[in-house]
């Protein structure tokens, strides 16, 4: 049953994103696309922290510093090498190699959950002091100078692979974020439901158990924060698509954002957070317009009353109503 | 013949308190040890040290002759040794069946995995709370549960850490013949201070005493050693004489 | 900084202000993006009234080929990444006949490849480090040829030769630093430190304890935005105000001689292309209509970038006149063909050869919250950008060039 | 020698406004094991208020030293009972919620007061030190700082009601069971815990630009100086601002600013590694 239901939501997720990908590059004008792309960029982004702390137990407060650098690592490729193509390992590996690094360090350094938070949390200050310092002409990586508070504004596009000339519409951008999206969102399914997936949810679950048993925690759990950082640096890279690399990447304001859409999509799921995303960002948008309303005070009063309210989040509260309809 | 386990002059030591105090044993392959002591006695640490959770400050423990002090629990866990700590120690988020399964699943593919663990639950008698989150089962099932995820893997060794802790008379008794009869096919270590419990399983019992030795013996010879009594009671052992056989 | 990028992964903050004149005809769409909140706020409000202001002039004589100005100012909070979404919102959904934008040259930067992606035309309203060479356009603001090389002998004169620089640490502050030390030397002058600060520093303690140890006799302040200023504070704090005098090519283009008090701000040169205090009588007409009209709120429009957004406007509109359609190419080439605007700062001329501007500059001194002129340079030429960007030879130049010199 | 002297001044400004601003997380977070993110924020109402009390016409000194923490304190009472109070041992709700908390408090006060840069200029004018001249105010700082962290410390040493607060804190049922009015003590640790931050707040306005994101500037810092502080928590949080402090110091003065921040917290994550308990983990167990 559960082999059912599992391979039923991801078939519906990928329609989901088909769908969407024909449709509303029809119906929606320019500006509209590449604000959905940043929308959908910044679910990849959420996703990845849904899988490495809702899945993994693992509250990181450092995504950011994975996006920013697979944001910037694209951005750097890119201007390096002609064929925007090949930029696009560039920015999965460099994030990858971070977080492994920063994992192995915090791991196999026995590091309580709450000292996780704040060296997450200080390892993206370090990288945004240092990105926001490099504007000095002597900051340059090949041809791409990093540019420091200006970031790189002049990044290029995907182009068509193989095709350095043409580069990506907005509208076939937004088509290659939601692939990205509904692949994760599949990728995430199927961990979870091979035997690593299995293990690190047993490891959220009780650690000592699962070391009793003969698994290694910290290389599971290095390997499921590996992934969520990977995933990150591809959120990073869509992100210099359609935005552009700059030091706010790597702010507090991107990591802690998303720990809120997580947290009212609803921990431990991978739907909810997703939506969480999108609903969350069009409030803030919405919140934006209003004449004398600062959007913070909206923003942060959401929360405040979520958490009070919606101990486990939005997506199990629902869940749990539904099944408690079905059962007998 | 190597012993499947032994120790040797095993010392932990917390800053000036000396929980275990150079103690020396071995376990056959296939043997009943049961290690009884009274509260503080050291049982807890020395359990600790076997399983790799702390690393003794001075000694040897030895798994077919080979050293395994400083190793990972989990690499200690991997050369064969089932173990059940104190305080219940399960996968309260999943149920019975995918617990029990996950110790399995490191030895063998998904259905031969799945097969043992029901068949490990249902030679516990607890088949049908397969489906049940282990989260919401009464204590003494979640005892059972974590029974049945030790044993599954079938390991060369079972160590048990108080494994009747918070049961009735009757669930100890029936506890008591569960392990009796794994005895059959694994070697088997409990840390108990139950008397009925051991009386039951009648084996080799080792007694600790502030963290040494004190006797080492067949149950029976051992339960009516008034030194025995004296350490439960709180008298000093040394004031008697050791009682021939 | 950090928490206003919340805004950022979606920030979207619709036009605060909608005009529209009471003509017929549909309205000409002008777009204007600055920074009315944030740590910019104090550059971008006096620029959005003076944008307004000229608008209102415009539609109020019949607005342009028969039809009215509608401007729509958008608020990037002072984040960078806002600017570009909306300038692809001006761009592309507003479908804009002119953005006039940017105050940081980070913000320009960001801007100005998107606006000639969407072939919308770019108008960049003050001071900077010059260089852009972009046919799509053009940089009304005096240009380090123009202000500093005038600032930096006229200091060197009355204080001495050895130069301490603060830099705001981005793409405006590192090259100025270079523009200064080029003149320094050219001055026979020396540089004897160099300190860069990102924009959101307030702690300058240590910085003043370095100053110090350098002995310099002049310090040149190249610091930008509102947390900046508690450098100034801090630096009459320590006592340093007496005992070593200070230049700086950006004090004054905000509200800083007002926040600042005049123990604080007394003293400090600055050369901008227009001061307040020039007293023209364009100027004085100008003063008393803005002044009639904004009333209690009308800003203090210390440096050139308010008023350099006004006569960027009108250059526009002079433009349109001339080409009689806003037609974005046939704009480009009737400014092309000399345009020039006698307003409050003087007589404005648009060089065809690098759509920079000549204009007259002056050097001020902070006297009590305001500026005294002490010196005027009449129609000083953007000789920087003339030495490396020529747009008749390469027209579709999209680039900023960069001084060099051997620090 | 006066540069060393003067260096020195320096350095002691930076470690005495980094243990200013992390004492008061010191009481909610080390004592309370509260996670507030909102700390920061109280803060900038303290300098809110000062300049406020100033505004009003409330003399220099008794805006910083009686407004502030008076305003904060009375605010920290509210939201623990309205917030707070409901979360206790849940840590991630409470990082949450407190996070939600800073937001509003700034969306609030951008809404009142606007963004440009308020504040008032150093009182107390410049000291010379041979050939080097600094604020008085700096001097001022280190003084206030020394005072304020001996209160603290008396009144949870010495006073009833100190060792009421620390027994609570240590083991709630307990302290129940001898009779304390265990959610009266929470309620009044965590505003003790915003006055402490709102007279930081205060103190800190006249040197650094007071605008609505001053906090964002603090919170890292002051976590990071708290849990490398460890167990011990005014111990630990002034022996970490000290180390840390002053490891900015240098590298601000060897390199540059930015670059003093980055050597700082390099050297908080590396003591992380080595100390996972923080400093008074190892050293200095026994102190308060």
């Amino acid at each position: 049953m559960e082999r059912r239901r599992a391979a039923f939501q991801s078939g519906l997720a990928v329609f989901a994103a088909a769908v969407a990908a024909w449709w509303l590059p029809q119906v929606l004008e320019l500006f509209s696309i590449i604000n959905a792309t940043v929308y959908t960029a910044m679910a990849v982004l959420a996703l990845s922290l849904a899988l490495v702390w809702g899945f993994g137990g693992i509250l990181c407060f450092g995504q950011a510093a994975f996006f920013g650098l697979g944001g910037y690592a694209y951005a750097v490729g890119a201007l390096n090498v002609g064929d925007t193509t090949w930029a696009i390992p560039i920015a999965l590996l460099v994030p990858t190699l971070a977080a492994a690094a920063l994992g192995y360090v915090m791991f196999y350094g026995r590091i309580s959950d709450v000292y996780m938070g704040v060296i997450t949390l200080t390892v993206t200050l370090i990288l945004f002091n240092f990105i926001n310092s490099t504007a000095g002409e002597e900051w340059r990586i090949g041809a791409a100078p990093l540019g420091g508070f200006n970031g790189i504004p002049a990044t290029p596009p995907l182009n068509v692979p193989g095709d350095p000339g043409t580069p990506l519409t907005p509208e076939q951008i937004f088509v290659v974020a939601l692939a990205c999206l509904a692949g994760c969102y599949v990728l995430c399914k199927l961990i979870l439901r091979s035997h690593f997936g299995r293990v690190v949810v047993a490891i959220r679950e009780n650690e000592l158990r699962a070391s009793l048993l003969g698994y290694d925690v910290r290389l599971y759990k290095l390997g499921i924060f590996t992934i969520g950082g990977a995933m990150a640096g591809l959120a990073g890279m869509l992100f210099a698509n359609c935005v552009f690399v700059s030091p706010t990447m790597f702010s507090l304001a991107y990591s802690g954002q998303i720990i809120i859409w997580v947290m009212i999509g609803g921990v431990g799921t991978l739907f909810g957070p997703v939506v969480g995303a999108m609903l969350l960002q069009a409030l803030t948008a919405w919140a934006g317009t209003l004449p004398d309303i600062n959007p913070n005070l909206i923003l942060g009063l959401v929360l405040v009353v979520a958490v009070l309210a919606i101990p486990r989040g939005l997506q199990p509260t629902l869940a749990g109503l539904l099944r408690r309809r079905e059962a007998p | 013949m190597t012993a499947l386990l032994a120790t040797e002059n095993l010392t932990m030591r917390f800053g000036g308190v000396v929980a275990v105090d150079g103690v020396t044993l071995s376990i056959g392959e296939r043997e009943l040890r049961c290690l009884i002591g009274p509260n503080g006695a050291g049982k807890s640490t020395f359990f600790r040290c076997l399983t790799g959770q702390y690393r003794p400050t001075s000694g040897r423990v030895l798994w077919r002759g080979r050293d395994i002090v400083g190793l990972e629990p989990h690499a200690i866990a991997r050369l064969g040794i089932g173990i059940k700590t104190q305080v219940p120690s399960l996968f309260d988020g999943l149920t019975a069946l995918e617990g029990v399964a996950l110790g399995v699943r490191r030895l063998h593919g998904e259905r031969e995995a799945r097969r043992r663990a029901l068949a490990a639950l249902d030679r516990l008698g607890i088949a049908d709370l397969a489906g049940a989150t282990v989260g919401l089962l009464a204590h003494g099932q979640r005892q059972l549960v974590e029974l049945a995820t030790v044993v599954a893997p079938e390991p060369d060794l079972i160590i048990l850490d108080e494994p009747t802790a918070g049961m009735s008379a009757e669930e100890t008794a029936g506890t008591a013949a569960l392990i009796r009869e794994m005895s059959r096919d694994h070697a088997i270590v409990v840390v108990e201070h139950d008397m009925q419990f051991i009386r039951a399983i009648a084996e080799t019992v080792t007694v600790l005493h502030q963290g040494r030795v004190l006797v080492e013996d067949t149950a029976p010879v051992v339960l009516s050693d008034p030194r025995v009594h004296d350490v439960y009671l709180g008298r000093p052992p040394e004031a008697r004489q050791a009682v021939p056989a | 900084m950090h928490r206003r990028t919340l805004l950022a992964a979606g920030g979207l903050a619709a036009p605060l202000v909608m005009q529209h004149a009471a003509l017929g005809a549909d309205p000409i769409k002008v777009v204007g993006i600055h920074d009315a909140s944030g740590g910019l706020d104090i550059y971008g409000k006096p620029m959005i009234a003076c944008l307004d202001f000229a608008v209102e002039e415009i539609n109020a004589a019949g607005g342009l080929i028969g039809r009215p100005l509608a401007v729509t100012n958008y608020d990037p909070q002072s984040n960078i990444q806002l600017y570009t979404q909306f300038a692809t919102q001006a761009a592309t959904k507003d479908k804009a006949a002119v953005v006039h934008a940017g105050i940081t040259s980070a913000s320009r930067e960001a801007i100005r490849p998107v606006l000639k992606r969407y072939n919308t035309l770019y108008f960049y309203n003050t001071q900077y480090e010059g260089g852009v060479c972009d046919r799509n356009a053009f940089c009304t603001g005096s240009t380090p040829a123009q202000n500093v090389s005038r600032l930096v002998p006229h200091v060197m004169k009355k204080w001495g030769k050895k130069v301490y620089i603060l830099a705001a640490d981005y793409n405006y502050g590192q090259i100025t630093s270079k523009w200064v030390t080029k003149f320094t030397r050219e001055n026979g002058g020396e540089v004897v430190g160099l300190d860069f600060f990102p924009l959101d520093v307030t702690n300058f303690g240590p910085a003043i304890q370095k100053i110090q140890a350098a002995k310099p006799d002049i310090v040149m302040s190249v610091l930008v935005g509102g947390a900046h200023i508690s450098f100034y504070r801090q630096w009459a704090a320590a006592g340093m105000k007496s005992r070593i005098p200070m230049v700086s090519t950006t004090l004054g283009g905000g509200n800083e001689s007002l926040v600042l008090s005049p123990e604080e701000g007394d003293g400090i040169i600055c050369a901008f292309s227009y001061f307040q205090e020039v007293d023209t009588p364009a100027n004085k007409a100008f003063l008393a209509k803005f002044k009639a009209k904004l009333g209690a709120s009308t800003p203090y429009l210390g440096g050139e970038l308010a008023m350099r957004s006004y006569v960027g406007v009108n250059l526009w509109a002079e433009g349109v006149r001339r080409a009689k359609s806003i037609d974005r190419m046939k704009v480009i080439e009737a400014l092309e063909s000399g345009v020039s605007f006698a307003g409050p700062p003087g007589l404005t001329t648009l060089d065809p050869k690098t759509h920079h501007t000549t204009v007259d500059v002056f050097i001020a001194e902070v006297k009590n919250k305001g500026f005294q002129v002490l010196e005027t340079f009449p129609q000083s030429p953007p000789s920087d950008t003339q030495s490396v960007c020529d747009l008749q030879k390469e027209p579709n130049a999209s680039k900023q060039v960069v001084v060099d010199i051997k620090t | 020698m006066d540069a060393i002297l003067a260096t020195g001044i320096q350095a002691l400004t930076g470690i005495a406004s980094l243990l200013l601003v992390s004492l008061g997380l010191a009481i909610v977070f080390g004592m309370m094991r509260v996670i507030n993110l909102a700390h920061g924020e109280f803060l900038m109402l303290g300098a809110y208020s000062a300049i406020l009390a100033v505004e009003a016409g409330v003399n220099l000194w008794v805006a910083m030293l009686v407004v502030a923490p008076v305003c904060v304190g009375l605010l920290g009472a509210v939201v623990e009972r309205l917030v707070i109070r409901r979360l206790y041992g849940r840590m991630v709700d409470t990082m949450l919620a407190t996070w939600g908390l800073s937001l509003a408090l700034i969306g609030a006060v951008t809404m009142a007061f606007g963004n440009s840069v308020a504040g008032f200029s150093a009182p107390l004018g410049s000291v010379q030190i041979g050939a080097y001249s600094t604020s008085g105010y700096g001097l001022f700082l280190i003084g206030a700082t020394v005072v304020l962290l001996l209160a603290v410390w008396m009144v949870l040493r010495f006073t009833p009601v100190g060792l009421i607060a620390r027994g609570t804190m240590q083991n709630a049922g307990m302290a129940a069971a001898l009779g304390v009015p265990t959610e009266r003590v929470y309620a009044l640790s965590f505003a003790a815990g915003a006055a402490v931050s709102g007279l930081a707040g205060a103190l800190m306005a006249p040197f650094s630009g007071v605008v609505p994101t001053m906090g964002t500037a603090y919170i890292a810092k002051c976590f990071i100086t708290v849990i490398t502080g460890g167990a011990a928590m005014l111990a630990g949080t002034a022996t970490a601002a000290g180390l840390l402090g002053s490891v900015n110091t240098i590298g601000t003065f060897a390199f540059t600013p930015v670059l003093g921040e980055v050597l700082m917290l390099g050297v908080a994550i590396v003591l992380l590694r080595l100390l996972p308990q923080g400093i008074t983990g190892r050293f200095f167990r026994r102190a308060l």
